[in-house]
């Protein structure tokens, strides 16, 4: 209740909140919503040369080169793109949170071995990982989405390893050490708590990149495969086409910018809330 | 210190070693043959035998990987499928452009993101923070061909102040690294701002104050070099990507770097040129970790007691 | 308000007079004052003390004279700050930069945080002089040298090459001061300069500090919360509360005639060293415990220490084993119930350390018995019955809660931990345990942070007691905390010493507050313990003269006392 | 009349690498036109045209039974490091490209040489099929007669190398060629630029026409297509990409800067006839019939024409008259009922990740959707592609875009032994439809033993019988034939069709720059 009254007079928050939901609804009701068929290629939506055609009263935002309305695209490419920024990274987050604390926390030998790993994993071309787990397991976007995750996780690990190695020495944890609490009481009550602001500025922040990281992967042929939209492919498709056909790219690049923006909104108005050091204040 | 830097190479050797099986293992696994590849479409099936057995892929995988490392040992990388010449060979020729191209990107994208960042912890809260911090999102969900291709528009098709494409010249990496530093500078943004706003509060930067030292002073010699240490392992990362190769963007500007061969060997299966990348861009990781972890004591005298 | 300046009756001119000043803190719910019309006078070569509580104004005080207040949350609202002719408050920040350093200098708290780690000692004493008097860097060097000189600081020339951490605090203070200094301001403002020093190094620095007046002829602004260093240092106080200037008058006047209630129990809080000289073991505080003193409850030593050794930082290396750092080097000692074992030293000595290793939060060699059972293995399994028995208080209460958990919970948590009680028990006790450290118990929703330092420790102490142990390490618990506050937690922590019979081994560097709690003392040095007995013994008939020094360096409370000792 | 500019200097960009300059290995189009101006060979083709004459050699004979072909050659010609090229440089050439240590693709060319089993097989060490009774005279004993041996005699594989030098350079030759062609390689700098320079000694008169041409490689077309436009590059090699094509065709220059013309290129959909239900005649035939082939051109911005049959117009043996499958969604329903899948059918379409194919791939897709045909779309790299389509079973359909380029020679058998034929049809193969008929085998066969010239015409009609005689079998979808659209400056001059020579892209011997 008071979190949300909190959150309730943060103008920017309510304003990053509406846009997720709005964008949350707009993939949900897609197909409610969306004016026409989300891989229908329209005979008139190409001119006769076959040039995709701007944003018009029949196409409020334009269609691609396929003769496809964009908006309906955007709107249905909105659950993949969510999917991808938000369950992929929030994937990839949720591990290097796990192992970068377990790393940070264990020390010793398991804790060095750990991020002896999370080094070799860090060595490794991300690329070509996802390449090859995505060629391997036939791309299909839960697929992508859990490459996307094995690919991302390493960063935050080595983050919140270094976080938690700070954390480890604070007098709190060690009251609670001296209180008898056991580890996965200190790990999940007492470390993770804290580590909770890096999470979300990491969760945020790597939505937009991993939504076009899928697209990146999408144009290897091993992302999600077409007709399915993403609003990363939607751009990685026709951004040649940016000067002849720029909404093509101008509207989904706004779609995943705003989101990501508004994630960010959000998570900061959450972590001020959620610190209770930072109540009240400004 | 010594010791440090040969431990930190032992370790490096091991993962190199790492990244080697796990390539290797992978790129087996793989369902492209490399040999149907090369073949070509007119081939018969005994050339597609031929060039398997020629290729050693007929073997089996333990017995190719301990060949290659066998050969590897001895600095050698093999021959690429596609180009038979010496992997090393082509990576070498590669590899200026590359380096060159990652300097100067990173000290754009630090340039950058050090000013924004620290312009924003200033100005905390304020409406240019605000400005900033949307700016670095923008930054971050800019798709890279998109940049590229509107900088090399605008200032080489259009304003003509700098050469569309190629290598060579300073005015030839102008673009591509301001394409990089637009694109990476918003990562550094934040990061230095939160460091920035960090270190503003600290005890020392009041004591600046108190002596009468100027703003700017304050902020450049006092703040600054302290907010810079998270920086520098972020640029160790950094180089380790950018060795890798930035596809994209020397794609666009014709830049004679290591991404365009990676990307091309990707495409072609050309596993020996695959695995080079792959271990030059570890080994540029690890390095730029060892390099960041030897420059941070430089940056931060404290470090240098531990 | 009072306008005590008058009074004292000073002719000359002042150097810096405030007049009226009002700040007020702007926060999300409007406007809140922190300082109300404060109003003094500076005069020439005097050293006034700015004293009071924890959050009365003081820093806010000082800061508005160096116009540093933080310019989104403090702002001044009227009122005069004159400097010879000059009113500060209307300055350009411009023309406010040649004054700070110049004709204002200002010192701080904490020496290891207020220089620039990343910056040589050389270059940050060269800046000021470099930019207020000019001039080549050669003849600048020459003074700042003159200057570490100036703060008998060892191997000057060798200093400025050398970057802060590789200090100690003492002498990073120093260089604070001759930093400060090497404008020769007319006005020296040192924000608590040596609550962080230990009490010798603390001692030297206020020897410095008043040699340094002397030879500079600067005036002082010293702001201290210890009793004992205003006795010491001030030709006047000024005592502060919630943000106004109760009293002020010389020294004498405060200490022996303070005007105000709220003076005289500050002063009163003070313990001084030697107030128990002739008796044996704390005084007696709950009525209980004095109609029947406590015989000796039991023989069977609650804590039991032989050959303790610590070393940090041994590991196996590339080029064989490192030995580390021997912090703690075969020390033995024992503990019985209701008795308090005083562990003093200066900082470095091990205190802490033996503090972690009894309970078994770090690793030792020797032996280490909690109520007659040896810790054999460190496992948070095999340490959890031990755990229930001993229990710690540290010394900085809000770093040592989690600052994301209601203070409820964290008292209730080693309840929790050790699956003692349902939730319904558990808020019984966590509110009867509110109640026995003096908080109500619907405090218990808030969050640390809503909370004084001195409550905090309370709740600290509550957390402790919650398991009903035997034996409590207190490690410099009561370190953080505002003499008047510190009075009262240590009253509380006797009394429960009396009727819950535990057993304490008390960290301190203070000498007057261990010579109030401990029934015996060990003086460690070097990781050793130099000094062991009972308190009368150690601080009546002290072998040492290590301890002797520590004694000696406490400051008294009693103005007329001190500068006679010191005249002498 | 245009005249061409003396000492004109070009420049030519590509977006990938060029891979190697060995002609008996390299074999995609980028560095296919090249390698044709570095070496020579016995034949070649009259520049822009696909009619074949003696290059190297001065004159040839053929046996009547067409088993033995006598080669004179040309005296003086000198490979680039001054030595005269002679007999034993021909038969140690095409030794070397079939030799498996060469890893060369071309090797099965040269199938019908005597000898070709052993030297393949490892048994040999060399050709016994090929003698130099002097030094000016190669004699090619054949096992089997060849139609297209004369073609086989022209493409890059049989190109003419000194021993001594590939000797020397080994795996290395590719990068430091030496040949007796129109050019020579002055200089390489990896991943940047390939410089030619004319050689002043080539045999045929007033070849080339330039003095020489830079390659510049790693070139994003779009941004080639703008350096062009702006006059810094005269060849765009990548052609026009999609995004600029109407731009550019609409613009004012589009009659200078744009050439345009048919290739031999046959963009297809290969329907896999072992995977069920494709393995139904009648759904083949249906699917044929619900490809809007018109509404797919037009997303390529016009820039190909539909197709109805596996062999390109200009290819001899097309046959104009055939009508193949026209566009019928009713007709195609009604053969899919037949066929027992009125509600159609779930599968797949496999396809080249590069633009514009996943976009042909989703037309497709939607074409068979609306006979009920729900084809799944696997946008994939092209080496997994390939990978696909030669595992029996595994793809479905495969779109051959960007995969399939063109003809090695003009000559119908190009079009089917490897990608129709039952040869092709194996494991790792190139014949993605997996579709073995014997009895076209046999007439496959029976016409390329028609080599002797006077049987040309005859040949052709016999070659254009298979290709659709096999469509009623409709293993294949063609879809259209992709016109080539190339960029050049306006300076460059020259017929459109040195720029999209049929037979080796860009005719770099024959491009000039006008006075
Ligand atoms: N930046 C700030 N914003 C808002 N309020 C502040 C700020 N700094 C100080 N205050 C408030 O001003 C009052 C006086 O604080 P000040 O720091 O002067 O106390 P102090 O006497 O120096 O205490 P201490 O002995 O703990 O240093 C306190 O109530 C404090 O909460
Ligand atoms: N975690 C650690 N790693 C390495 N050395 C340490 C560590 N903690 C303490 N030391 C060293 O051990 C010695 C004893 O430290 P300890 O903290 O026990 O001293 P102390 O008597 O409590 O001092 P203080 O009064 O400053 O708290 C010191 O030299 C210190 O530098
Ligand atoms: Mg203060
Ligand atoms: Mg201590």
């Amino acid at each position: 209740m008071r979190i949300v009254h909190e959150f309730l007079r943060r103008p920017t928050a309510v304003f990053g909140l509406a846009v997720v939901l709005l964008v949350l609804i707009g993939a949900l009701a897609a197909p409610l919503v969306a004016p026409y068929a989300p891989d229908e290629q329209l005979f008139d939506g190409l001119t006769l040369e076959g040039a995709p055609i701007g944003p018009n009263g029949a196409f409020l935002l334009g269609t691609d080169t396929l003769g496809r309305d964009l908006l309906t695209r955007l709107l249905f490419g909105a659950r993949t793109s969510l999917i991808i920024g938000v369950v992929a990274n929030g994937t990839a987050v949720a591990i290097g949170l796990g192992v970068g604390m377990l790393a940070g926390y264990l020390r010793g030998p398991a804790g060095n071995a750990l991020m002896r790993f999370t080094d070799l994993m860090m060595a490794f071309p991300a690329l070509l990982l996802a390449i090859v787990l995505a060629a391997l397991f036939h791309p299909s976007l839960w697929i992508v989405a859990m490459v996307i995750a094995m690919v991302n996780w390493v960063q935050v690990a080595r983050i919140v390893y270094t976080e938690t190695r700070g954390l480890v020495e604070r007098d709190f944890i060690l009251a609670e050490r001296s209180l008898g609490a056991g580890h996965g009481r200190i790990v999940f009550r007492h470390i993770l708590p804290h580590l909770m602001p890096t999470a979300i500025v990491w969760g945020t922040l790597g939505i937009a990149t991993t939504v076009l990281l899928e697209a990146t992967l999408s144009f290897l042929g091993v992302g999600v495969q077409p007709p399915e939209p993403s609003w990363g492919n939607i751009i990685f498709e026709s951004q040649s086409f940016f000067t002849s056909a720029p909404w093509l790219v101008v509207f989904p690049g706004i779609a995943i910018l705003l989101t990501a923006l508004s994630f960010n909104l959000v998570g900061d108005a959450l972590r001020d809330i959620l610190d209770p050091t930072q109540r009240g204040r400004m | 210190m010594i010791e440090l830097i040969l431990r930190r190479l032992g370790g490096a050797l091991m993962i190199l070693f790492g990244v080697a099986a796990i390539t290797f293992v992978l790129l087996y696994a793989l369902p492209a043959d490399p040999a149907v590849q090369l073949a070509g479409r007119s081939a018969t099936a005994q050339t597609v035998a031929n060039i398997r057995h020629e290729l050693g892929l007929d073997q089996p995988l333990i017995v190719q990987f301990v060949h290659y490392l066998g050969n590897l040992v001895q600095g050698d990388l093999g021959r690429s499928y596609t180009q038979k010449t010496e992997v090393m060979t082509l990576i070498l020729a590669r590899l200026p452009a590359t380096l060159i191209l990652m300097v100067s990107g990173i000290l754009v994208e630090v340039a950058i993101g050090l000013t924004l960042g620290t312009i924003a912890a200033l100005s905390r809260g304020g409406a240019v923070d605000r400005l900033v911090m949307t700016a670095s999102f923008v930054g971050v969900s800019a798709p890279q061909f998109v940049v590229a291709l509107l900088l090399l528009y605008v200032f080489a098709a259009t304003l003509q102040w700098f050469p569309m494409s190629g290598f060579g010249t300073v005015s030839h990496v102008v673009l591509p690294a301001l394409t990089l530093g637009v694109l990476g500078a918003g990562w550094y943004a934040r990061m230095v701002r939160s460091a920035m706003i960090d270190v503003l509060n600290q005890d020392y930067i009041r004591t600046a104050r108190a002596k009468g030292v100027a703003e700017r002073t304050v902020v450049l010699r006092h703040a600054v070099p302290n907010a810079l240490l998270p920086i520098v392992a972020m640029i160790g990362i950094d180089i380790g990507q950018f060795m890798g190769g930035v596809v994209v963007v020397e794609a666009v500007y014709g830049w004679p770097g290591i991404g365009q061969l990676a990307w091309q060997a990707i495409q072609q299966v050309d596993i020996p040129i695959i695995m080079g990348v792959t271990l030059i861009s570890s080994l540029a990781i690890v390095v730029g970790n060892l390099i960041a972890d030897l420059v941070a004591p430089l940056i931060d005298p404290r470090i240098r007691a531990r | 308000m009072t306008d005590a300046s008058g009074d004292f009756g000073r002719t000359d001119a002042p150097v810096l007079s405030v007049d009226g000043l009002t700040v007020d803190a702007l926060t999300e719910r409007g406007a809140k004052r922190v300082l109300d019309a404060v109003s003094f006078d500076l005069g020439a070569g005097e050293t006034l003390c700015l004293a009071g509580e924890s959050g009365s104004g003081k820093s806010v005080t000082s800061l508005s004279v160096m116009r540093l207040l933080p310019r989104a949350s403090l702002r001044i609202v009227s009122g005069s700050i004159r400097l010879g002719d000059r009113d500060l408050t209307g300055l350009s920040e411009r023309t406010m930069r040649e004054v700070r350093g110049r004709d204002v200098a200002m010192i701080f708290q904490e020496p290891m945080t207020s220089l620039n780690p990343v910056m040589t000692v050389g270059k940050q004493l060269l800046e000021p002089i470099l930019i207020h008097q000019g001039g080549d860097e050669a003849s600048a060097r020459a003074q700042a040298l003159r200057m570490l000189e100036a703060v008998q600081i060892t191997e000057p020339v060798r200093r400025l090459g050398q970057y802060p951490h590789e200090l100690s605090g003492g002498m990073r203070q120093r260089v604070m001061i001759a930093m400060a200094l090497s404008c020769r301001p007319k006005v020296l403002i040192a924000d608590e300069p040596t609550t962080a020093l230990d009490v010798t190094v603390q001692a030297q620095i206020l020897k410095l500090m008043r040699e340094l007046k002397g030879e500079f002829g600067t005036s002082i602004i010293l702001i201290t919360h210890d009793m004992g260093v205003v006795a010491e240092m001030a030709d006047r106080v000024a005592v502060m509360k919630d943000g106004r200037l109760v009293e002020i008058g010389s020294a004498v006047d405060v200490f022996e005639r303070p005007a105000q209630s709220y003076t005289r129990e500050l002063i009163a809080a003070v313990p001084r060293i030697g107030a128990r000289a002739g008796t044996d073991g704390p005084p007696v505080v709950t009525a209980a415990a004095k109609a029947a003193p406590a015989a000796e409850k039991s023989l069977e030593p609650v804590l039991a220490v032989q050959n303790l050794t610590v070393a940090y930082g041994a590991r196996a290396g590339l080029f064989g084993r490192k030995a580390g750092q021997t912090a703690v080097d075969g020390v033995s000692f024992e503990l019985r119930a209701g008795r308090t074992l005083g562990l003093v030293g200066e900082s470095g000595s091990g205190k802490s350390t033996t503090g972690k290793a009894v309970l078994g939060l770090i690793p030792y060699q020797g032996y280490v018995a909690i109520g007659g059972e040896e810790l054999m293995d460190f496992s948070v399994k095999a340490m959890r019955p031990v755990r229930r028995l001993a229990q710690m208080i540290f010394q900085d209460p809000y770093a040592s809660l989690d600052s994301r958990m209601t203070v409820g919970a964290a008292i209730a948590e080693p309840m929790a931990i050790h699956g003692i009680g349902d939730r319904v028990d558990r808020a019984d006790r966590v509110a009867e345990l509110l109640r026995r450290v003096g908080l109500t118990p619907d405090v218990a929703s808030r969050y640390p942070h809503e909370f004084s330092g001195g409550q905090r420790q309370r709740i600290c102490i509550a957390r402790a007691l919650s398991l009903k142990p035997k034996l409590i390490v207190a490690d410099e618990s009561v370190a953080a905390l505002d003499v008047s506050v510190r009075a009262k937690v240590l009253d509380l922590m006797l009394e429960l010493q009396e009727t819950e019979g535990l057993a304490y081994l008390f960290i301190s560097h203070d000498m007057a507050v261990i010579e109030r709690m401990s029934h015996d003392v060990a003086v460690m040095n070097g990781g050793r313990i130099v000094e062991y007995g009972s308190r009368r013994a150690v601080f009546e008939n002290s072998e040492q003269d290590y301890t002797r020094r520590l004694i000696a360096a406490v400051p008294i409370p009693d103005p007329t006392r001190r500068r006679l000792a010191m005249a002498g | 009349e245009e005249t061409p500019a003396k000492g004109a200097n070009i420049v030519v960009t590509y977006k990938d690498d060029i891979a190697t300059l060995d002609p008996a290995i390299g074999y995609d189009w980028q560095n296919w036109s090249m390698i044709k101006s570095l070496f020579s060979r016995l034949m070649e083709y009259t520049p822009g045209t696909a009619d074949l004459v003696p290059s190297l050699a001065e004159s040839f004979e053929i046996t009547s039974d067409g088993l033995a072909y006598t080669f004179k050659l040309r005296k003086g010609v000198k490979f680039s490091n001054g030595r005269e090229v002679v007999a034993s440089d021909v038969k140690y050439s095409i030794e070397r490209a079939v030799n498996p240590k060469t890893q060369g693709p071309g090797a099965g060319f040269f199938g019908a040489i005597v000898g070709f089993d052993d030297l393949s097989g490892g048994k040999a060490e060399g050709l016994s099929g090929i003698e130099t009774p002097d030094d000016h005279t190669v004699v090619f004993k054949l096992g089997r007669p060849d139609a297209t041996f004369l073609h086989v005699l022209a493409i890059n594989f049989a190109s003419i190398v000194p021993k001594e030098v590939v000797e020397a350079e080994g795996q290395d030759f590719g990068k430091k060629p030496v040949g007796s062609g129109a050019f020579v390689l002055k200089d390489w700098v990896i991943g940047q630029k390939l410089v030619f320079e004319k050689n002043p000694n080539f045999y045929v008169a007033d070849t080339p026409k330039i003095d020489g041409f830079t390659v510049e490689v790693g070139q994003e077309p779009l941004v080639a297509l703008l350096r062009l436009q702006q006059g810094e590059v005269d060849i765009a090699g990548d052609g026009i990409p999609p995004s600029k094509f109407l731009e550019i065709k609409n613009g004012p220059d589009a009659a200078d800067i744009i050439v345009d013309g048919e290739q031999l290129q046959t963009g297809y959909v290969a329907i896999n006839t072992r995977v069920k239900p494709l393995d139904d005649v009648k759904v083949r035939q249906a699917l044929n019939m619900a490809v809007n082939k018109e509404r797919i051109t037009r997303i390529v911005n016009g820039r190909a024409t539909p197709a109805n049959q596996p062999l390109p117009p200009l290819m001899p043996g097309y046959d104009k008259d055939f009508k193949g499958y026209a566009y019928d969604i009713d007709k195609a329903k009604a053969l899919l009922a037949e066929a027992g899948y009125p509600d159609g059918f779930e599968t797949a379409l496999y396809a080249s990740s590069t633009d514009p194919n996943p976009r042909i791939a989703q037309a497709l897709q939607q074409d068979f959707a609306a006979i009920g045909v729900k084809a799944e779309i696997k946008a994939l790299a092209n080496a997994n592609v390939i990978a696909a389509g030669g595992t029996e079973g595994e793809a479905p359909m495969i779109w051959s875009g960007g995969m399939a380029w063109i003809a090695d020679f003009p000559d119908p058998s190009n079009f089917y032994g490897p990608i129709l034929g039952c040869a092709g049809a194996v494991q790792g193969g190139w014949n993605w439809a997996w579709y073995c008929n014997k009895d076209l085998d046999a007439r496959a066969i029976e016409a390329d033993s028609m080599s002797d010239p006077a049987r040309k015409d005859e040949r052709a009609k016999l070659w254009g019988s298979v290709f659709t005689d096999l469509m009623a079998d409709a293993p294949w979808i063609p879809v259209f034939n992709e016109r080539r659209v190339v960029a050049k400056s306006k300076r460059m001059g020259g017929p459109g069709n040195i720029y999209i020579d049929p037979t080796r892209v860009i005719n770099y011997d024959a491009v000039y720059v006008k006075q």
